[in-house]
């Protein structure tokens, strides 16, 4: 358990400087932390499956994305970027103090005792469920990528007429 | 005969207006063929059914709406009426319209309009009637807008003032159909207390607003200028009203059975009594024919409000008598009124004068029908009005009073206006002016006509069209028919007419010129010594008079202007206000969209675990 | 058999990028036809069988099982409507004849993806339909890469986004208290204590459903996305994606889920009068044709909550039906509005005036479908006012019964402005040579006027038949 | 709910609120397309974590595992269209200010 608030506490430093990071790649490699630390919390959750796609997919795929449209995009020069994060520091250290008061009203707030978790008592296997009981869900996976496709298809290109 | 024959006069109508609007443009003549066919024939079917009682139904929409018509006297009696004034003024129009573009969108909506006034009257379910009272808001918008140029503006307005007053109605019937548990509206009984008098007070607001009684008056007079005028002759003239006073009765006398101690009768002759007083002030100030007789046509319904709200028999059959006679002289007034702007070009007052002996028929109609609404004997409007101030006297002399002060101001209107228009010199712009071709005359003669019949022949209509409609216990078999039987009743009229006569000719030669010529009393020899006695007194007083009528009248005209105000600036300003400032509030960054939400959601939230847990 | 309705599209769209050359390209239109056909007619023939109460086998692809009942039944009718006319719009709207090919890809996605809302009885396969009609409609809007569809295309992630990312959370407290995530579980599990969370589910879920509906205040996106967007695709969002994600989602899984308990009854119909009210001042103030129709949408959305917010039979009829008329009608606005804007290449009310000389039908058109908005008689849409207005007035909301009335003649008010700006008075400058749009618009425009008024005379027959049966869905 | 797991709800909610604060603050203050994805994300990371709890405390792991693996696919989908509209808007305005997001308004 200690292990876990450990890592909680990481996985909300590490989101906290996604946000205020300097530069965008910055932020992106703050987002492959969090999503790694994710990664790690899933597997200790008894679910080492829904790891391994957080893993391969957040923490790989989503970062190709970021860096690949990062660089796609015109970088800020350096005297821009030193302009950006005094505007930006103004903006955002009010997080912090909104996130230490928040934490300290929830140490207060009481979670209500009436709470009863429906608990589920059959072991199932998650390759069964996903394949047996939630078809359709694959179902809309399949459709959903090839409609990713189609955006990535229309959305990257050049447009013909630009010069 | 089989009860279903109660579709068609519904029927034929619509099918000849949708008819009309599907004739191509190029083809002349063929669509007043196909309306005056239509007319004629609902006309025929009408007739055919009068007398009987029959009942026709289909379950319709569910939830006790029923599909269902009943034909009793009173119904038989107004469609009959629509029938007629629909064929006359299809044939008016035939030769008013004829070169008109808009003419056969008119045609369309007129016959559209039959239908669903006929229906209206015939329909036995409240929501049927809901149903067919609000199509008769389309066609009116449809057939204001058809007019000149500001024609657009007035059918807005009108269709927001009639259409917030439909908008009481329904709610009115919607009460009304929770109380009782049907719409139908022969099972009805609801008696007036409590919620039933909101009830009843909103299906009036309803039925009067429909008519145009003050305060919802204010597009007729607008309309009379701007819509095209057979629609003012048949419609604010005509066929409203008798819907208007037809639901009225229906509603006071059948669904709500109202005895006269109650606080709604004092409302309705309330309503009644300052209508007739306050729009006749405005029309003795009118300098145009048509706005005049809209104003007139306003505070005669003021006659037949105070004559059913005294809800004794007197008052009722004079207030259901003064509805028809109503009718049929203003009708043809806006018939006169159309012919003179025909072929004088205006009904400016100032422009006319002396084409009386130019137009002789119209002239004559003119005079018999200015008579009747005036209420001299032995004309229609003499009659009922009597009956009406018999019952109005019986419910308090204010009233009574208010209905004769009203009449004096409709004789010395009357009297001005027909100086103004067909007497005078002849002004060198109207030396062209001709009598209109029979198409226009055939209609006002037979009004006219009717009104005479009406007057002498009173037994006629009222033992077998007024009286039949007005259920047994409310008559006690009392008989109005014949000369009045109230001879003081009859001198204090003849007395006021006689004094609204003196008042002209005196006001005629005070002023010497403009609108009453002086030169107007060597056409009518008859009256010349009685202008010469007025001479010689009442100088002073005269002019008192008049000062106070025109203070009264810019009173008057004051509220009228402040009732346009609240209709056309104020709605329009609060309306574009709020639109402004939304517009402000958006924009167009996604932050602000998500702070709504999230501001939306946390309410949402502290609502449900408040309230659901 | 159910699962026929979205698994065709899924195969037709696998036919369609097959690389045989480029047939399939060309024939793509006439194939998409053909596709939707047979979705409706799949949907008709199985409502039919669904009344006979003989179901062949359901085929064991799925063993989640579908809800068809007279509800879906016409939502497949909206969908199908919508999606024809959309399909028609684009032929003619589109440039060339590789967007067409794309549009119609992603238009068969949207629409499986609302086939899939409308049937599910899942919460969380819900959440995925409803991501797919989302992510389809990012593209779509986005599709022309202007500068304005991408804000709108933006705008709409952002927002839709949020509304998951609610979905999700609520989602997980279900689980949290029932341990599975189908409707019936769900709904049974709500009884058993829990108070605390349940409805803390329910109000963060209704919030969710409330962005994706436009339901003012969460309605920001909105007139951004259906302004911005090409023509078909604003015919496609303002006719059916967003009632099929967010308002008929709001009636299903209230009835079928929450339960019409009084907290969520009180939520639904202020907020459906705030929409009401809201829009129909915010359109008033417009100078945007497709930005007044959508504030219309937004008002229009507000009757239909109000309707389902009632808890009555009566009223989901009323809401149901207002659903079905809205698709209808404001297709056909859309449709009209894109016809214009084509012609006259803006949407900027104050340079137009007197289309109606050049441009008739449009114009007659357009007029059918803005009185049925108001709610005049014998349109279609006075019908379904008129029943949400009795169930209101049954229901004991006498107030909010007045101000939906009264809105009424707001409606009016902008629509009025709309017609005499776009459409009356005198021919404005420059627009002599204005022509009517090609037939195939034309079709559709007059196709939902007919359709319109048809459902208006023939309202009857639609209520005992198709309105009425829908109580169904109340009695669990 | 046995104490264990109860706690167990507790310390996680408390840093999955916690998170849905960082997401949305950033979102709301951003001036970045990217970074508004990029706040959108740590939102989805945060439901992630949710779910995968629920399904640890109410033994349901592997209906929450399968339902994880949807969300992160949906997600990946998201990020790429968003990536996508954010390209698209760089080749118009040159840059990725949101505030020049504001054509559409009224």
């Amino acid at each position: 358990m200690n292990l876990n608030i450990f890592l909680l506490v990481i996985m909300t430093l590490a989101a906290l400087w996604t946000v205020m990071a300097r530069s965008l790649l910055k932020a992106t490699m703050g987002l492959a932390i969090t999503s790694a630390i994710l990664t790690i919390l899933i597997f200790r959750m008894a679910s080492p499956l829904a790891a391994v796609f957080e893993l391969s997919v957040c923490t790989g795929l989503i970062t190709v994305v970021f860096v690949s449209t990062i660089s796609m995009t015109k970088p800020l020069t350096h005297k821009e970027i030193i302009e950006a994060s005094k505007d930006r520091l103004k903006r955002f250290w009010y997080l912090p103090v909104i996130m230490i008061l928040a934490a300290i009203g929830l140490c207060f707030l009481k979670i209500p005792g009436d709470i009863k978790p429906a608990l589920s008592t059959g072991t199932m296997d998650v390759r069964n469920v996903l394949w047996n009981l939630r078809q359709l869900d694959m179902f809309g996976q399949v459709i959903i990528i090839i409609a990713g496709a189609l955006g990535v298809a229309i959305l990257f290109k050049e447009r013909k007429d630009e010069p | 005969m089989s009860d279903n024959i109660l579709i068609l006069p519904i029927l034929i109508p619509l099918a000849a207006g949708l008819a009309i609007l599907a004739t191509p443009k190029k083809w002349r003549g063929v669509k007043e063929a196909i309306a005056l066919l239509a007319t004629l024939a609902s006309l025929g079917i009408t007739l055919l059914l009068f007398g009987k009682s029959l009942f026709y139904s289909i379950p319709w929409a569910g939830f006790g709406i029923s599909f269902s018509l009943r034909l009793y006297p009173f119904s038989a009696f107004i469609i009959a009426a629509t029938a007629i004034f629909g064929f006359l003024t299809v044939l008016y129009s035939s030769s008013f319209l004829f070169k008109k573009d808009y003419a056969k969108l008119f045609y369309a909506y007129l016959l559209v309009s039959l239908s669903f006034i006929t229906g209206a009257t015939l329909s036995d379910n409240l929501i049927l009637l809901l149903f067919f009272w609000e199509g008769l808001l389309v066609t009116l918008f449809g057939m204001i807008a058809l007019g000149n140029k500001g024609a657009f503006k007035t059918a807005t307005k009108a269709f927001i003032i009639v259409g917030l007053c439909d908008v009481c109605l329904m709610v009115g019937i919607a009460i009304a159909g929770h109380m009782s548990g049907t719409f139908e509206m022969s099972k009805m009984n609801i008696p007036i207390m409590g919620v039933g008098g909101i009830a009843f007070l909103l299906m009036m607001i309803g039925a009067i607003a429909k008519g145009g009684s003050m305060p919802f008056h204010s597009w007729i007079p607008d309309a009379a200028i701007d819509a095209p005028l057979p629609f003012m002759a048949i419609f604010p003239a005509a066929l409203e009203k008798l819907l208007s006073i037809y639901f009225l009765a229906r509603i006071s006398l059948d669904i709500f059975k109202m005895a006269p101690e109650s606080w709604l009768s004092y409302t309705l002759m309330t309503i009644g009594a300052i209508t007739i007083v306050f729009a006749v002030m405005m029309a003795l100030v009118q300098k145009d024919f048509k706005r005049l007789l809209s104003y007139h046509a306003i505070s005669q319904l003021g006659y037949m409000i105070l004559g059913i709200g005294t809800l004794v028999p007197a008052g009722i059959v004079g207030g259901l008598f003064h509805m028809v006679n109503n009718a049929m002289y203003k009708s043809c007034l806006f018939m006169t009124g159309g012919a003179v702007e025909k072929e004088a070009g205006t009904t400016d007052l100032a422009k006319l004068g002396g084409i009386g002996t130019r137009m002789p028929v119209t002239f004559a109609c003119f005079i018999i029908t200015a008579l009747a609404i005036s209420g001299v004997p032995p004309f229609n409007g003499f009659f009922s009005k009597e009956l009406v101030y018999d019952g109005a006297l019986e419910r308090g002399f204010i009233f009574y009073l208010a209905a004769v002060v009203g009449s004096f101001f409709t004789a010395a209107s009357f009297l001005k206006l027909g100086h103004a228009a067909f007497m005078g010199k002849l002004q060198e712009r109207n030396r062209g002016v001709r009598e209109v071709a029979w198409p226009m005359l055939i209609p006002m003669i037979v009004i006219a006509l009717g009104c005479i019949l009406f007057g002498i022949f009173n037994a006629f209509p009222l033992n077998h069209l007024i009286q039949p409609s007005i259920s047994e216990t409310r008559l006690h078999g009392e008989s109005f028919a014949g000369f009045p039987t109230n001879m003081t009743l009859v001198i204090v009229t003849v007395v006021v007419l006689v004094g609204a006569l003196l008042n002209h000719l005196y006001g005629v030669k005070k002023t010497g010129n403009g609108l009453g010529a002086v030169d107007h009393i060597h056409y009518a020899p008859g009256l010349s010594w009685i202008y010469k006695k007025a001479e010689k007194g009442y100088l002073d007083p005269y002019n008192l008079w008049w000062g106070i009528i025109n203070v009264f009248s810019a009173v008057m005209s004051w509220i009228d202007k402040a009732i346009d105000w609240l209709y056309n600036d104020f709605a329009t300003g609060v309306a574009n206000g709020l639109a402004i400032t939304l517009k402000k509030l958006h924009t167009g960054s996604y932050k602000i969209y998500i702070l709504w939400s999230i501001a939306a959601a946390i309410a949402i939230l502290v609502f449900l675990l408040k309230a659901g847990a | 058999m159910p699962s026929l309705i979205i698994l065709v599209p899924l195969l037709g769209l696998i036919i369609l990028n097959m690389p045989i050359g480029n047939f399939m390209r060309r024939g793509a239109f006439w194939f998409a036809i053909a596709l939707f056909s047979a979705q409706v007619l799949l949907a008709v023939f199985h409502h039919s069988l669904a009344w006979t109460g003989k179901l062949p086998p359901v085929d064991a692809l799925f063993k989640v099982g579908f809800t068809i009942d007279h509800l879906t039944f016409i939502m497949f009718i909206c969908i199908g409507l919508v999606s024809f006319s959309s399909l028609l719009v684009a032929r003619h709207a589109m440039g060339d004849e590789g967007e067409l090919f794309k549009f119609i890809n992603l238009l068969i996605i949207a629409s499986v993806g609302m086939s899939g809302i409308v049937m599910v009885k899942d919460i969380f396969s819900l959440y995925i339909f409803l991501e797919i009609t989302s992510i389809a409609s990012f593209i779509l809007i986005a599709f022309r890469k202007d500068v304005y569809g991408l804000e709108g295309a933006f705008k709409y992630l952002v927002l839709s986004a949020v509304a998951t990312i609610l979905m999700l959370t609520s989602i997980a407290l279900f689980i949290l208290v029932s341990g599975d995530t189908s409707f019936s579980t769900i709904g049974a599990s709500l009884q058993s204590g829990n108070r605390v969370i349940v409805m803390l589910a329910i109000g963060i879920f209704i919030c969710g459903l409330f962005i994706k509906g436009g339901v003012v205040p969460f309605h920001g996106w909105l007139p951004d996305a259906y302004m911005s967007a090409p023509a078909p695709v604003s015919i496609l969002l303002a006719g059916i994606i967003t009632k099929a994600a967010g308002i008929y989602t709001l009636i299903r899984i209230t009835s079928a889920v929450f339960g019409f308990i009084e907290p969520v009854k009180a939520i639904l119909m202020l907020a459906g009068t705030v929409s009401i009210l809201f829009g129909a001042f915010a359109a008033l103030g417009q100078n945007d044709f497709k930005r007044m129709l959508a504030y219309s949408s937004i008002s229009q959305i507000g009757y239909i909550v109000l309707g389902a917010g009632t808890g009555t039979a009566l009223g989901i009829a009323g809401a149901v039906f207002h659903l079905f008329n809205h698709s209808v009608f404001k297709s056909l606005l859309f449709v009209n509005a894109s016809a214009v804007e084509k012609e006259l290449k803006t949407n900027d009310m104050n340079r137009m005036g007197g289309l109606s000389y050049r441009m008739p039908i449009t114009s007659a058109t357009s007029m059918v479908g803005f009185l049925s908005t108001c709610g005049i008689p014998p349109l279609s849409g006075f019908w379904s006012k008129l029943l949400i207005l009795i169930a209101l007035w049954q229901t004991g909301h006498f107030a909010y019964a007045t101000i939906a009335v009264l809105a009424s003649v707001l409606t009016l008010a902008y629509f009025l402005m709309m017609q005499r700006k776009v459409f009356f008075g005198k021919l404005a400058l420059g627009l002599e040579n204005v022509k009517e749009r090609g037939a195939g618009i034309m079709f559709v425009s007059i196709a939902l006027a007919f359709i319109t008024i048809g459902a208006g005379i023939f309202f009857p027959v639609i209520y005992n038949n198709f309105l009425l049966p829908i109580k169904e869905i109340l009695v669990k | 709910m046995s104490l264990n797991l109860m706690q167990t709800f507790s310390i996680f909610g408390f840093f999955i609120i916690l998170l849905f604060i960082v997401g949305t603050y950033c979102l709301v203050v951003t001036r970045n397309i990217l970074r508004a994805v990029i706040a959108l994300e740590i939102l989805i990371k945060a439901v992630t974590l949710l779910l995968i709890v629920v399904g640890y405390i109410t033994g349901n792991v592997a209906l929450a595992q399968s339902l994880v693996i949807t969300v992160i696919v949906i997600e990946v989908v998201i990020v790429v269209i968003a990536g996508g509209i954010a390209l698209s808007v760089f080749r118009h305005n040159d840059d990725l200010d949101v505030r020049r997001l504001q054509n559409l308004k009224g």
